[in-house]
């Protein structure tokens, strides 16, 4: 209890800090989330139909959830500098799996009657896509998006390991001072912020949910 | 490499393929990117310091003992727990494990590798409790889904043929769940390997320490070199665990 | 030894206080070697009750005895080993071969290898499916009348006395299930097991029961009797409804062709002379003469329009008898042959072919009036 | 991998003002001085509001560690007061990220140790022991090479060394030499040295005593924590001894008793490290400034400062802000 007043004080002692980490730590999300949610859904789109291609994309997504985190985070540096960038990267390669995986899963659960029907009304390929393909398999799609955002908001608190801010700074300067004073206070508030973040682009995304899916399939 | 999404659906033949090909294509390919850095890069009196052939041996070790001994734990744990949870009688904290251990995911390893160390001390001890306590989630989650998702006219069939509970668990719902299990297990063993990556911050040892050295030291070949070394570790493991899940699921699925 | 061989004494069974009992103070014998079917509405407890019987459910109150023994706290395991048990889902172990599906509970109870391989065998056989080619396959290979058919002889496997089966052909299609209803009849007279089988369907009940329960809500037993009895004199408004309106119609599949009088037409034996056969039909009041071949085989409906119409020998005019009926087959059988028959009759031989007599709707209707 | 090879592409790039930058390196020498001394005799106005750096805009950035933070706000605020528009990007990371930014001209100026400038920004072997050479060297050849000016030299040392542990003291009977604590080390083959990651293949880290003391530490002896870490571990006896700074706040907080060094770890004064274009835009007072505001920062003040915001948790900035006001350099 004590140490939760003393948390709270050190945070309200630094809002300008947790204010710069929160939004730093939400931009990775939001930027990865759109780019790596466009990236996948477009893969998805693309490879429906042809089973190997589906497979592959899969597994090739599936690999870069294979390498560690700080591998991928490092690896890189070399090409692209510190900072921003090389953070984007490994958490944009982290974001694929789960939406394109719940990408081809959603298409490929869609009734074949129903996309028949839309043909046999006379839609285009295209229109068959954007109207009837898309909004059936948006949930599963969505629900894609919320594994990935969980994974992202995770594991961009190494993002501070290569220069790259975000919550992980609190981490990593608490790690640096133990045990002066304030400096487990800061590794705490890093850890729960991602939590609090995370509960929060939860809400955002439910949020989402109930404002673009179709009422005849929530 | 938080692969805590669950793959509970039977793979078709094709993923089943091209899980056990992609795995190794990647780590050949990172191997070859290393040994060229390692060949045709000028590294100087520090590269070759950080990259020293004794260092990097005790590095490897450690980062097996870490990822393998808390991979343990966590099968050693989970296992039971998961199926404890899915017996009779604790409904609600199954349906609260299942919802909870999704948020989990966003919990930083790093942050918790801290946090460990500011109860316990530096160590691999600490390391080793920090990474099955986050890897913790995927084998429990997965052992209570697997177990769930057994045909329940299969077990009413058992019952009433006269398995006891324990042998339907062991010779019916096990086997039926073992596919769903080791997809856990075998996440939790990539994150394992892969985030004792980490371990170096507070004493663990580990691959880490080069791939941080050359960070502060500012020597791009070691950090390439550290981390193709960690990605490869992993993907040994991860290409080790598709085969066991190849091998140990039950013909006839 | 006592003709009961399941007793059940007073069961009840309810899920927490406030909720109805799905089973209420129940007392039920089956006797040893019949087929007694559970029956009723969807809820009425019928399944409740036969899952109290190898104790998946335990009663809240009530004894049971098998055999004279009071099993109501015997080890649930042990007494299931010794009971059959088939439902509908079949639940076969898909991660186990079909022999060793067969196989599970001689294993259970400890059987030698040769043992349990030379019964996997002989239940294959039984089942008619060729263990040559079954044995080592797996249940996901199968279709649901097969996968069925192993049910049934994995119930059967280490021969139990008693045989429980829960809707075991409710989810197969209607050809096969037909199929698979003949046939275990026909195990079920060599076997002579003591077999309780729940159904919602009163027209399998009718087909395959010694006797029948109708069971309605609380698994009360509405009436337990033969299926003529229950058909020809329903207990009450409830079992009414619940055999439909089609309740007479029900009845012939329960009576043999043997069960009624038949109507002898006027026969004329190949060869014959069309002078004769003219004579004959005109003395008949049948206005129809049925020609036999020299073994007495039924071979052509005759009339007088088709005798003048053609010049052709006898042998060729009228019409073919394609169907005949024999005195084991049921009425419904009967009425299908003559409602497709031209001349609203039709002929029964012997197992030689040799001709009987002949069934007429007239003597159909007699005998449903006379039961009604 | 190929992150040096970016590196040289961008001094390339400012090589344009080599020789001009090294003859401005040259002529501020005996400036600072002279603006030093002015510094600290001017009492009675703020010294620093007596240049004029407004219609500047400078980035002042600095590495992640309480000291660094200290001297990055002290710059901002000393700039601030000179009129100038300031960005401030301290506490960015480690000292890669520094320089860096500073290359890629992210950040205008920060503060950097002379002997890190030499052996790890320069790569150069066997550093100087003699501040009189080491700086002047420092300063000439990352000019000629990078176009990166250094500016000035405080008087603390902020040099890497060794602390050991009260139970290691104790059965010392007392501090350390460097030589003493390796021959400990043999002599107690489960004794433990704490370093950071890099720390054994710095050029400028366990080598330099290893060479020293003739004796090398085997890696079995080598425990490997993060920097913070160090000191609690240290101070509970899990580590004989830890690789420290020496100016850091927690040796005496937590009881630790410094190794003696005497002089094999390389010099870790500080200096301003400013790309040159920037510089150019107004030397002398740059120079008037920086030297001003590290004249008074000896290694006891500067443990001091630190121990504020590390031991008290006070904020860098204001620290900033105090010291220098009580030094009079600004109102």
């Amino acid at each position: 209890m004590d140490f939760l007043l003393r948390l709270i004080e050190f945070a309200l002692s630094r809002q300008e800090q947790v204010a710069e980490g929160l939004v730093q730590h939400a931009w990775y999300v939001i930027t990865v989330l759109v780019t790596a949610g466009l990236f996948a859904i477009v893969t998805g789109v693309v490879t429906r139909r042809n089973l190997l291609a589906k497979e592959l994309a899969l597994a090739i997504a599936s690999v870069f959830l294979t390498i560690p985190s700080l591998a991928l985070f490092v690896i890189f540096i070399p090409l692209v500098g510190l900072g921003f960038a090389p953070s984007f990267i490994a958490l944009f390669l982290y974001s694929l799996l789960p939406i394109l995986r719940n990408t081809i899963t959603g298409l490929d659960g869609i009734d074949p009657g129903v996309l028949d029907a839309a043909k046999g009304m006379g839609l285009s390929p295209l229109q068959v896509l954007i109207k009837v393909e898309l909004p059936l398999a948006w949930p599963v799609i969505l629900a894609g998006v919320r594994v990935s955002s969980m994974l992202t908001v995770g594991i961009a608190s190494i993002a501070t390991l290569v220069a790259g801010g975000g919550l992980g700074d609190f981490i990593k300067s608490g790690l640096a001072r133990l045990p002066l004073p304030n400096s487990l206070e800061s590794i705490w508030l890093g850890t729960l912020l991602c939590l609090v973040l995370a509960l929060a682009i939860d809400l955002i995304l439910q949020a989402l949910r109930a404002a673009t899916i179709s009422k005849g399939i929530r | 490499m938080t692969t805590a999404n669950i793959n509970t659906k039977t793979r078709s033949p094709l993923s089943e393929r091209l899980d056990l090909i992609i795995s190794p294509i990647f780590a050949v390919a990172l191997a070859i990117l290393g040994i060229a850095v390692w060949v045709y890069s000028d590294l100087d009196k520090i590269t070759i310091a950080i990259l020293s052939p004794e260092k990097i041996q005790r590095q490897l070790g450690e980062t097996l003992i870490l990822g393998l001994t808390s991979s343990l734990l966590v099968i050693l744990i989970s296992v039971p727990v998961g199926i404890l949870v899915t017996r009779k009688g604790y409904p609600r904290l199954k349906s609260l494990l299942v919802n909870t251990l999704g948020l989990g995911q966003a919990l930083p390893a790093y942050g918790l590798i801290v946090i460990f160390f500011s109860f316990m001390g530096s160590g691999i001890v600490t390391v080793i409790l920090a990474l099955a306590a986050f890897s913790l989630l995927p084998v429990l989650r997965n052992t209570i889904v697997g177990l769930e998702q057994v045909d329940k006219s299969v077990i009413d069939a058992a019952r009433g043929m006269g398995l006891t509970a324990r042998q339907i668990l062991l010779k019916i719902e096990l086997p039926l769940a073992v596919e769903v299990i080791l997809a856990g297990i075998r996440t939790a063993v990539v994150i394992n390997v892969g985030f004792s990556a980490l371990a170096f911050l507070v004493g663990g040892g580990g691959l880490g320490e080069t791939i941080n050295s050359g960070l502060k030291l500012d020597r791009g070949p070691a950090i390439l070199i550290g981390a193709v070394m960690v990605a490869i570790l992993a993907l040994v493991f991860d290409f080790l665990s598709a085969l066991a899940q190849k091998y140990l699921k039950p013909k006839g699925l | 030894m006592s003709n009961v061989l399941i007793r059940l004494e007073n069961v009840s069974k309810s899920y927490g206080a406030g909720s109805e009992p799905a089973v209420r103070n129940l007392t039920l014998e089956v006797m040893r070697g019949e087929v007694l079917v559970l029956v009723g509405p969807s809820g009425c407890g019928k399944s409740t009750t036969l899952r109290l019987i190898n104790r998946l459910i335990e009663p809240t109150s009530g004894r049971m005895f098998i055999d004279g023994e009071d099993v109501t706290d015997a080890n649930p395991s042990e007494l299931r080993r010794k009971i059959g048990y088939v439902i509908q889902q079949v639940g076969l172990f898909p991660h186990r071969t079909i022999a060793e599906n067969i196989a599970t509970v001689p294993m259970l109870l400890g059987w030698k290898k040769d043992k349990i391989a030379a019964r996997v065998d002989e239940l294959l056989e039984l089942v008619s499916m060729d263990p040559e080619i079954y044995r080592d396959r797996y249940p996901k290979e199968l279709s649901g009348g097969q996968a069925q058919r192993i049910g049934v002889a994995r119930a059967l496997a280490a021969d139990p006395d008693v045989l429980l089966m829960d809707e075991p052909f409710g989810a197969i299609d209607p050809i096969t299930r037909d199929r698979l209803q003949n046939e275990f009849l026909r195990l079920q007279q060599e076997l002579k097991k003591t077999i309780v089988f729940v159904t919602h369907d009163i027209d399998e009940a009718i087909k395959m029961g010694n006797r029948i329960a109708i069971l309605r809500e609380g698994s009360e037993i509405a009436q337990l009797d033969t299926p003529e009895a229950i058909l020809s004199h329903p207990a009450d408004e409830f079992v009414e409804s619940f055999l439909g309106s089609g309740a007479i119609l029900k009845g012939l599949t329960l009576k043999k062709v043997s069960d009624i009088e038949l109507h002898q037409v006027p026969t004329l034996t190949s060869p014959v002379m069309r002078e004769d056969a003219l004579k004959t039909l005109q003395e008949s009041v049948d206005q129809v003469a049925l020609l036999l071949d020299a073994n007495g085989k039924p071979l052509r409906w005759i009339d007088e329009r088709a005798l003048n119409r053609t010049t052709q020998p006898i042998e060729k005019s009228g019409r073919p008898v394609t169907v005949d009926l024999q005195p084991e087959d049921t009425l419904q059988d009967a009425l299908t042959v003559m409602l497709q028959s031209s001349v609203g009759m039709a002929c029964v031989t012997d197992r030689k072919g040799k001709y009987l007599g002949c069934t007429t709707i007239e003597s159909l209707a007699k005998l449903i009036m006379s039961d009604g | 991998m190929k992150m040096r090879k970016t590196f040289s592409l961008l001094a390339i790039g400012a090589i344009s003002g080599l020789v001009l930058a090294g003859c401005a390196a040259a002529e501020t020498e005996p400036e600072t001085e002279t603006s030093a001394a002015t510094g600290t005799d001017a009492v009675e106005t703020s010294v620093i509001g007596a240049y004029d750096l407004s219609g500047i805009e400078i980035a002042v950035g600095s590495k992640d560690f309480d000291e660094q933070l200290i001297l990055g706000e002290i710059l901002v605020a000393a700039f601030e007061e000179a009129g100038a528009t300031v960005d401030n990007k301290v506490d960015l990371g480690g000292t890669s990220v520094a320089r860096a930014a500073l290359e890629s001209g992210d950040i205008d100026i920060y503060m950097e140790y002379n002997g890190t400038g030499w052996a790890v920004h320069l790569g150069q072997d066997d550093p100087s022991f003699d501040p009189e050479v080491l700086t002047p060297g420092v300063r000439e050849l990352d000019l000629a090479e990078n176009g990166i000016v250094w500016i000035g030299r405080s008087p603390f040392n902020n040099t890497y060394g060794f602390a050991s542990s009260p139970a290691a003291t104790e059965a010392n009977g007392g501090a350390f030499t460097l030589t003493s604590m390796m021959e400990y080390t043999q002599a107690n083959p489960d004794a433990i040295v704490c370093m950071e990651s890099e720390f054994p293949s710095r050029p400028d880290g366990l080598i330099l005593t290893e060479n020293h003391s003739g004796i090398t530490l085997p890696d079995s002896q080598q425990l490997i924590l993060d920097t913070g870490i160090i000191y609690t571990e240290t101070a509970n006896d899990n580590c004989d001894f830890g690789e420290v700074y020496t100016t850091d706040g927690r040796i005496p907080a937590l009881g630790l008793t410094l190794v003696e060094d005497p002089g094999v770890n390389i010099l870790y004064n500080v200096s301003g490290t400013m790309g040159q274009d920037k510089y150019n835009e107004a030397p002398e007072a740059f120079d008037a400034i920086i030297n001003a505001i590290l004249a008074p920062l000896t290694n006891v003040r500067m443990a001091e400062l630190n121990g504020f915001v590390s031991a008290e948790g006070q904020d860098a900035g204001v620290v900033a802000k105090e010291y220098l006001v009580a030094e009079g350099l600004i109102d």
